[in-house]
């Protein structure tokens, strides 16, 4: 087993990873930029290694610097968790060359299905469902235009080199195609440095669906059942379950083999994603593989019992994989909602700045991946999630109950986040019945505003705090409003 | 004592007796409400209402509190400090308006130089935060006096990024008026 | 279903009872003492009664007022948790007197089960194996120095009524028999107002196993695997696990039955716990039924994903049990620490006072039921029971590396906790080999201290306290020292 | 800057050059130091020495402080501050020694009343703490002069309990000298 690992990464995933090691007895580096000299992980870590200033590039994204800690270190692996360079191909190798172990699968692995064109071919070859579209990228109009009057309208445009939904635009019908790929084919150049797009068909209220996977190198691969990831907004998940209320024991079955295919077709080795879409007719199509461990893993982990970090140590290290199809079995139910500083009431722009105040959630059932604490200053720098909190239940019901106790006792002052959003989610009408289509926050959700019912509790509160501040004034001699902690004066960036 | 809340017409008046430390009697004008009151740390305050009890959240500001119940923030706002800060407002608004970011951000690109003539609603600055970039545009024809940031810099709302001296309106009539 | 219950307790366990009837839409009435005004339970309810005098005997154990607590409030059951009045016949009774529902077994069944001899009678009538020894009480000196020379030296005096270690002796030889008789009736008398006694076969290293038990009203019962709990000081444990290191499939299957057969045999309904004494040759003896909910049922919990409070909600409201044995399989390894405010470098003595700081951990496999939060005066009334920190892993060995992880991130300042005592016996040869008896702390830790290896750390800390004090005392004009926070004022009582 | 610990022996000197404010270098006799330290909360210190990161854990104390570190707590004492104090202490333990609780308790019953006589090691007061009882018995023969708790009462250290006249030990000599 490795003796230390550096984790390349930042905030509730770096946190969670460097836990795992700890447990297994692992020492731990972690690499941090200007913005991040106090963030969790750096405090959770045996040694720190800066990087840079506190753009990306400077920093979580910058190759040589990040080998170069490694080294200094004398770390034996590298976990890249989730986003910056996990599925970075060009990292991968360059670990590998450098005597560094990767955790995760290997270089020609992660660019084989990075490439979205290159993918579904492999898939349709290896005879796993893929959405009926081109299996090369095209740029010829009246191709193009051929292409699309076969698949039918509504026909998407996709980015070969896609993600985040760059690049991707709905066609409702043919005198607007040509218009559509030559934007699409603008913002994918400038988004991916390759403006190489292919037509898919359309596929109207779909399902999120997605199998983990566990693949050693000696051959033995897992699927650790399936993840429903329906609830989006801007094209990113925020309410993410186990098991799906879609899938039928048969269907499970179905999927689950799929899925093992796809990620044998593609040489799979340590864990991945492998991603579907599931129509309203049961009918399911491969969308993409992720290469790397899942922001929604906890929910797995939580069903089967099993931890997949552990696992992605224990096969980077080249253990057999001790665990058979059959013994994997789901147990409750659970749920993850992502909590990103953002305000829900503003089209979910992002809100960084100083966290004042903080009470997480805990208790029988509860999980709360926290990359947080109370005067703490959320970069502007970087991806907005503060912790992903998580639920478990006997059932589905018992779940929900569980994460609606939760979120209203989650209190995260200075900053906005989405848990009113979250809340009146989860009490939908559509969510317990488990109507949960990608398409679900714009069919229910748009425009959404928290019923403010409370209005003269908040009244009570501010007029007792008024009063208690008075109080605190005469005892300390400091001026009322709000309180100052000499920690909330350390930081360098202040509101 | 008296307080005057900030309504979406006016403002509620309520009149306050406190009793002791932890006890007050309030009349909104519909209702008479007794309360218990109790800090349990300096951010939340326990509220029993009439027997019932609630956990709030209080985030204090200039003149206007952010009050978490249940998850969900209410603000509340003192409505003679809110009348100033509206007609503060409502002159920053009628004055020259200034580019300033509405949130923490960090400039991403200044597609203007000093010197520059610019329209009404032309880029004059792109901000980021968190992955999301936002363009901020002139909100009047003029001509670029001052460039205060540059890029890569963090800044703040209030902070002025960009001096614009307006000019006529020679491009095309003002509707606004 | 209840609309309203009544939770006749304080601290971690009334919130534990608060949060599961939160999740079943059911309202909440917490009672509470002067000593509890900001307590935990009080904060979390939506309705707190005020009982009395911190004293218990004018609080949590007036039954009268709690009675009327909820009558006035419109309560339709009572949950007593563990401790105060839960295994209280004549409270039980009164509910059911009163037109409450009591969650927990009928009077008749706490009684007959609260008297030892008479419990140890019904389970040889129905084959439970007992520990050798006298079936009734016995004051007559001839006839105990023969019930001893048969039962064979060393024995064990036993309280009839008994419980927490008193009136209890474990005599050697039949020269002390006659004084230790004397002496224990004496504290028996004292203790429980009945001065009763009978012998026992005194076990040398026993362990201490017990088993959850579910049954509706309906004949429905099934067991939730076993508990290990013989990590103990004064005769209380603070350790517990599941499932046990000495258990084979067989020997759980056998115990199981007997637990289940010794619940049958007293009309057992609700949820209960039967314990055994394991002796090293594997041979196991029925100890008693605790009629209530025990302290560490979340280990059961988390190992066999029942929430066993909705259980009891669910059996007091008439539902039957709708679980088969076939059913309840544990998954993984679970372990309580207990988290007492007493210092164990000075025996255990309780340490109460006010929680300065508290940081709880948190994240993959932790669990934490608290009863505390920074700024709350831990009262000096009640037991000293703060928290109950459980981790869960793949495997024991996963497991005890999680708590280890999980313990050393919990900071509690203001009082002294054993939380130093209980790293090192998890990471003790002895434990880790599973070799856990009743006489463990004394065979391994007594006259324990922890090895304070980092006295320079601590320097260091001490020295850098300081000069960021300078600084912030620069910044604030607040004094050096102690930062007063307007919260730490707000109590009755100071140290 | 120079700190001087209290050690079981004696005292240890640490030479401390503080560089902005967040670095250290420290002298200990047998080593240098490199540490960076920054606050994350008022009682939460990160430290990092030459290299390695530890969280420390810090109650300030009179002239005392209880570092936390990986679980463990640690006292840390100033040696000048300590030997004052234990000065003050030996001075107490010589002079009439009292009657106080050694730890918040509460007053169970007071076996003595006023004007009794009480000879050395006589129950003088039960206190319990959390379900726990400890009995305090009077140091020396003597007199109760005044007893100034009655029972139910909180009590913390340092309160007198009772107050006990010393008295000629006349039931047996003096061991003690």
């Amino acid at each position: 087993m490795f003796k230390k690992i550096l984790v390349a990464n930042r905030g509730e995933i770096a946190r969670r990873i460097l836990h795992t090691c700890r447990e297994m007895g692992i020492g731990t580096v972690a690499v941090y930029s200007d913005a991040d000299r106090k963030a969790v992980h750096v405090l959770d870590a045996d040694e720190a290694v800066h990087l840079g200033a506190a753009d990306p590039s400077e920093s979580y994204l910058h190759i040589d610097r990040i080998i170069a800690a490694a080294k200094e270190t004398g770390a034996q692996a590298v976990h890249p968790g989730y986003g910056f360079l996990a599925e970075n191909g060009d990292f991968a190798e360059r670990c590998e060359r450098e005597g560094l172990v990767f955790i995760g699968p290997p270089a020609r692995v992660i660019r084989a299905l990075g490439d979205k064109t290159v993918a579904r071919e492999t898939m349709i070859r290896n005879g796993v469902p893929v959405i009926p579209g081109m299996n090369r990228p095209e740029s010829d109009p009246d191709t193009l235009a051929q292409e699309a009057d076969l698949l039918g309208y509504p026909v998407l445009i996709k980015a070969a080199a896609g993600g985040g939904g760059k690049g991707m635009r709905i066609v409702q019908a043919r005198d607007a195609l040509h218009e559509a790929c030559v934007s699409a084919a603008s913002e994918a150049s400038a988004a991916f440095g390759n403006g190489a797009i292919y037509l898919e068909k359309y596929l109207a209220r779909p399902r999120h669906i997605e199998f983990q996977i566990l693949a050693d190198g000696l051959g033995n691969m897992v699927h650790l059942l399936e993840r429903e990831c329906s609830i989006q907004r801007r094209h990113q998940k925020i309410i993410e379950e186990t098991p799906s209320p879609a899938l039928t024991p048969e269907l499970r079955e179905r999927m689950g083999q799929a899925a093992v295919a796809a990620a044998r077709a593609s040489g799979y080795v340590n864990a991945g994603t492998v991603e579907f879409l599931l129509d309203p007719d049961g009918r399911f199509y491969f969308l993409e593989v992720n290469t790397r461990l899942q922001v929604e893993h906890p929910i797995t982990e939580m069903v089967t019992g099993i931890d997949v970090v552990r696992r992605q140590i224990e096969i980077a290290a080249g253990l057999p994989l001790n665990l058979t199809q059959q013994e994997i079995r789901g147990r409750g139910h659970a749920i993850e909602c992502r909590i990103y500083a953002e305000d829900p009431e503003q089209g979910f722009f992002p809100s960084p700045g100083t966290i004042v105040f903080m009470q997480e959630p805990s208790g029988p059932g509860i999980r709360n991946d926290c990359g947080i604490y109370a005067g703490f200053q959320v970069p502007v720098e970087y991806d907005p999630i503060l912790s992903k909190l998580v639920a478990h239940g006997e059932d589905r019901d018992a779940a929900i109950a569980r994460m609606l106790r939760a979120l209203e006792r989650y209190v995260i002052l200075g900053i906005r986040t989405a848990i009113p959003f979250l809340m009146d989610v989860l009490r939908s009408d559509a969510f317990r019945a488990g109507e949960t289509f990608t398409d679900f926050v714009a069919a229910h959700f748009s425009d959404w505003k928290p019923a403010r019912t409370e209005t003269d509790l908040a009244r009570l509160a501010y007029i007792a705090d008024d009063l208690g501040g008075r109080r605190e004034t005469k005892a300390t001699g400091l001026p009322a409003g709000e309180h100052p902690s000499p920690w909330q004066r350390l930081g360098n960036w202040q509101r | 004592m008296q307080y005057r809340f900030k309504t979406d017409e006016d403002a509620a008046v309520w009149t306050v007796d406190p009793e002791g430390t932890d006890r007050l009697t309030v009349t909104t004008g519909t209702q008479t409400l007794h309360v218990r009151h109790g800090a349990v740390s300096p951010h939340h305050l326990h509220l029993a209402v009439d027997g019932l009890g609630v956990n709030t959240f209080v985030l204090r500001g200039d003149g206007e509190k952010t009050v978490v119940i249940r998850g969900v923030p209410y603000p509340v706002q003192d409505a003679d400090f809110a009348e100033r800060k509206t007609k503060k407002k409502a002159d920053r608004e009628n004055l020259p308006q200034v580019i300033t970011p509405p949130m923490p951000s960090v400039v991403v690109r200044i597609p203007v130089s000093e010197g520059d003539r610019v329209c009404k609603g032309q880029a004059v600055i792109v901000l980021t935060a968190m992955k999301m970039e936002t363009t901020l545009t002139s909100p009047f024809p003029g001509r670029v006096t001052k460039v205060n940031v540059a890029a890569g810099e963090k800044v703040m709302p209030g902070r002025i990024l960009v001096d614009i001296e307006k000019e006529a309106e020679t491009d095309a009539p003002d509707e606004g008026r």
